[in-house]
């Protein structure tokens, strides 16, 4: 393992000090419990409230600022948050319209945002997110993973919580956005997680997991290298079988790197993928490429296709101003 | 057992852990995300630094603590449902106000049943409960038939041994593993192995001081 | 190898392709020869025109726009682009007060550049970034390499040519800028050029290059894998042995992954970078961290400070709307 | 040297520098940045998919189009050099009018004339001008000795070739390896190496030949 590091230990609240203080006109840190809060404080919202394990940068500390989160809990690494920080943060951010969670459903995530929502003093409502349609649903399964339609549920949320709409109206939107995405990754290498100091999987050098996960989870499949139109084909058919889009469906089209995969790889994938989705009569309108929610250094990249309708339009396109997503402001 | 028994246990159910760095990494990254023994490490080992803090309270308390801890420490799935398991356990033994080994089986029972509740779950998911819900049975059995406990110990701890065993070739449906379908099959699940490996801790501990629980 | 590409002849076009169609609201892309432009034409201005190999995306085409770049001709993988493309590119988007050229200084850049400036019809100048101090000059150099500072060049050029200054004018900005910034880079793996197939060096698993350059080309030394707070230290002393700022000198600092690096190494490469520039009395007042000046698949950082004045800070500040870099917009 | 000759010797180039892939890639990602033989590559096949294009023009003709072709083909650093050597030497022989052994050694040395100021460069800076300088000097003066053209080949391969291996010892001060310093010495300059292929097979077509250049 090489990584830019000096101790395992250090290196989250090493990396976090740096954040904050890159974006210091942004966002602000608290140290023990750890959470990230807008540098001004809102007035009259919903609080939106997002967390999970390290390591998905820049989610979701990225996506803190105006039209998106008040604040963000950062586990460990790959690890979910523990309750002490969103109590804290809720605390610190809560503007007299309740709090909304917007969780990544994953075991870890669910329960220890559930046992803070249990636990603190305000109304609150919570997210899962569940766009990952790798996982596919059937008795085996607790459900699909949230990976990175993650941003467009926070993006579309947070927009609509700073016109100051009520904790329902933010969750239900939160939730149809959930319903309307689906997203899959492939990975060509594993992560490294710096306190193992190992690949989490072996990998060879011509082989590829399809479906992997954002924590690299085996996905669907191990199967052999194959030219990226191939690949993407069977990532783009198995988003358009989860989301069952109907003819001139408007769509943003999110083509997201893990982390070490680069840019033009990444613009490559989209060129396949929207070819590929125009053929089956979607209208791509929105896209963002680029690393948006990672897997450490994981060489790979996954595809998420979010059916638009006039309300996610509008929501998507608002201004926004955090360290990770800026427009309009 | 007393509230100085709780805090030796704790000392060798974290000597435990980290002698099984290497096993316990492997279950994780080859069906999870690799950091359940990262998750563990620092859940047992806060424990025992906070020994000083937690000698003075009955084992209720303790207990409670220690929970109330692993909940702030340990983060991932583990750490709310161990956590709830001895926040189950103290609340039980606060109740009931005894020490007998009864109390001990239906405080345990009560901890278990705190983590079907948070995860959702129960036998045969492929997850710790494969190993904590046959060990509460047969814990509860056992202390009805008033079997002295270092046989129950004895017993427990092949129980234990079977459950965490049992997770081998089973499909996962819930946690991080429950994606994979068939592909989890041939794995042993890394929390039904930490919490063998704890259940173990204990019990030999209670076999070696031949200390009773009553 | 393992990358998403189908026929590596084919990269090229098809991620340039899929750039062009994921960014058609800002830019236009040329095939044969290749070179991409705004969408919309600006009138009346300095056309600012900057290119060279690809492999470094964003740069340059993820910088064309409003207040930025007014076009990009991107060569293939870490070659420089060819004068016909800069003739064409010129064409396209020539405003009726001159061309100028930002060209990072290799050999081949500057002579491409050079033939076209000859051959084109238009009034032209040229800057040419060299903030590599890696390279130490000597007598043994032709000069120092343009890296990750030629982003700052491009942006504090682009937004003065935005206000209508002339050819001479944005020349002077761009060399004052130029030298006022000084970058290093480190490696810790090698990239890939896909058409070669294999790692342009080789390193082992406890070494780092230090000094690299944004194609691989060796550094200062290969030295053994050090904590991440050593080898900044290293690098950012080299930065201030370059530029030698004097106590209170307001600066950016730019911390630029070379593509397979996650954004929380490059937030604590950030967190030292800061702290050991102000121990120097340097006050960091702007930051940028993440993917700008790329190595393809290349794991490592290079660290940029740039020294501030008014008029640097006005330009870094004023709007700006590209793919890579938007804000005030 | 006629059209004809030319054509035949664009692609003896080609396939001279493709038989050479490993050899000028290994180089240019020791002391450059791994594109050399690319770059190369798509020149000299550019080249020889132009032929039909090519042959109805005059020599001169020929060569100021195979200039202007390489020059928006190959790129980089080597692109814009070989582009101006073939049309400084396009240049000449226009002027000249003749196809002498005389005119094609000034031909030669205005080309390198070219390279030179384009590139800023001179003998002892480990670029292709390491080879091209000392051949145009050799050829040259045995022009002017009148020595045949056959053995002005053979002399020119072996020129080329040591000019070719004096880049190994140097430090670069051109180029994308005047970056390196001292690492540079022990590697030969890619540049170099492939203008020493291509002079050496267009040499070796002409021995073959026996055909002359006047
Ligand atoms: N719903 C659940 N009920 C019971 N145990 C669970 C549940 N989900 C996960 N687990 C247990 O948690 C373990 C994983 O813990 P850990 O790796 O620390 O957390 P994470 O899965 O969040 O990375 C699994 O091996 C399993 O035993
Ligand atoms: N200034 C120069 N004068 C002469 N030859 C040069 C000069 N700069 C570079 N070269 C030659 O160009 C070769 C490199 O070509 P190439 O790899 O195709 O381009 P680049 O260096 O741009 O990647 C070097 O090996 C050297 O022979
Ligand atoms: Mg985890
Ligand atoms: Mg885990
Ligand atoms: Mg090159
Ligand atoms: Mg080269």
């Amino acid at each position: 393992m090489k990584k830019f590091i000096n101790k395992t230990d250090d290196m989250l609240v090493e990396s976090l000090s740096g954040f904050a203080s890159a974006h210091s006109d942004l966002v602000a840190l608290n140290l023990e419990p750890n959470f990230l809060t807008r540098k001004q404080k809102a007035s009259n919202k919903v609080a939106i409230i997002s967390g999970g394990g390290s390591g998905h940068e820049p989610l979701h500390a990225g996506y803190i600022g105006h039209g998106m989160l008040d604040a963000a809990c950062p586990g460990h690494v790959f690890t979910s948050p523990t309750p002490d920080q969103m109590l804290m943060a809720a605390e610190a951010v809560y503007a007299d319209k309740g709090i909304l969670f917007i969780v990544k459903n994953y075991a870890g995530d669910v329960m220890n945002f559930e046992m803070a929502a249990e636990m603190l003093p305000f109304e609150s409502a919570t997210v899962l997110t569940s766009d990952d349609c790798a996982v596919i649903n059937s008795t085996y399964t607790t459900g699909r993973r949230g990976v990175a339609g993650t941003v467009i549920v926070e993006k579309c949320v947070g927009s609509l919580a700073e016109t100051g709409a009520d904790l329902q109206a933010c969750k239900a939107l939160g939730e149809k956005v959930n319903s309307r995405t689906a997203s899959m990754g492939v990975a060509l290498t594993s992560c490294t997680v710096p306190a193992a100091g190992r690949p989490t999987f072996d990998i060879s050098n011509n082989e590829l997991e399809m479906g992997v996960g954002i924590h690299g989870e085996p996905g669907r499949r191990r199967e052999a290298m194959r030219p990226a139109d191939a690949i993407i084909q069977d990532v783009t058919n198995a988003i358009l079988e989860a989301l069952k889009p109907s003819q001139g469906n408007e769509a943003l089209l999110l083509i997201n790197g893990f982390g070490a995969t680069p840019l033009m790889e990444l613009y490559l994938i989209y060129n396949t993928a929207a070819k590929l989705f125009n053929q089956h009569g979607i209208k791509v309108v929105r896209s963002l490429v680029g690393n948006y929610t990672t897997a450490l250094d994981m060489a790979g990249a996954s595809v998420t296709l979010c059916l638009l309708d006039d309300e996610i339009k509008q929501h998507w396109d608002s201004p926004v101003h955090t360290p990770a997503l800026r427009w309009g402001v | 057992m007393s509230t100085a028994f709780i805090l030796i246990a704790a000392k060798n159910i974290r000597d435990t852990i980290l002698d099984h760095e290497s096993e316990l990494e492997s279950l994780d990254r080859e069906i999870g995300d690799g950091d359940h023994y990262i998750n563990m490490k620092r859940g047992v080992s806060t424990i025992v630094e906070m020994e000083a803090d937690l000698a003075g309270y009955p084992p209720d308390a303790v207990l409670n603590k220690i929970g109330m801890k692993l909940l702030s420490t340990i983060g991932g799935a583990s750490g709310p449902l161990l956590a709830s398991f001895f926040m189950g356990m103290a609340k039980v033994l606060k109740e009931k106000g005894d020490e007998s080994t009864h109390t001990y089986a239906s405080a345990f029972a009560a901890g278990v049943d705190v983590i079907r509740l948070r995860g959702k779950a129960d036998l045969g998911e492929k997850t710790m409960l494969d190993v904590l819900i046959p060990v509460s049975r047969q814990f509860t059995q056992l202390a009805a038939d008033n079997m002295p406990v270092p046989q129950i110990c004895t017993v427990l701890i092949t129980t234990a041994e079977q459950g965490m065993q049992s997770t081998r070739d089973l499909i996962a449906t819930k946690g991080r593993a429950a994606g994979l379908g068939e592909r989890a099959i041939g794995h042993i699940d890394p929390g039904a192995k930490s919490c063998q490996l704890m259940i173990a801790a204990v019990c030999n501990l209670l076999l070696e001081a031949k200390e009773s629980l009553g």
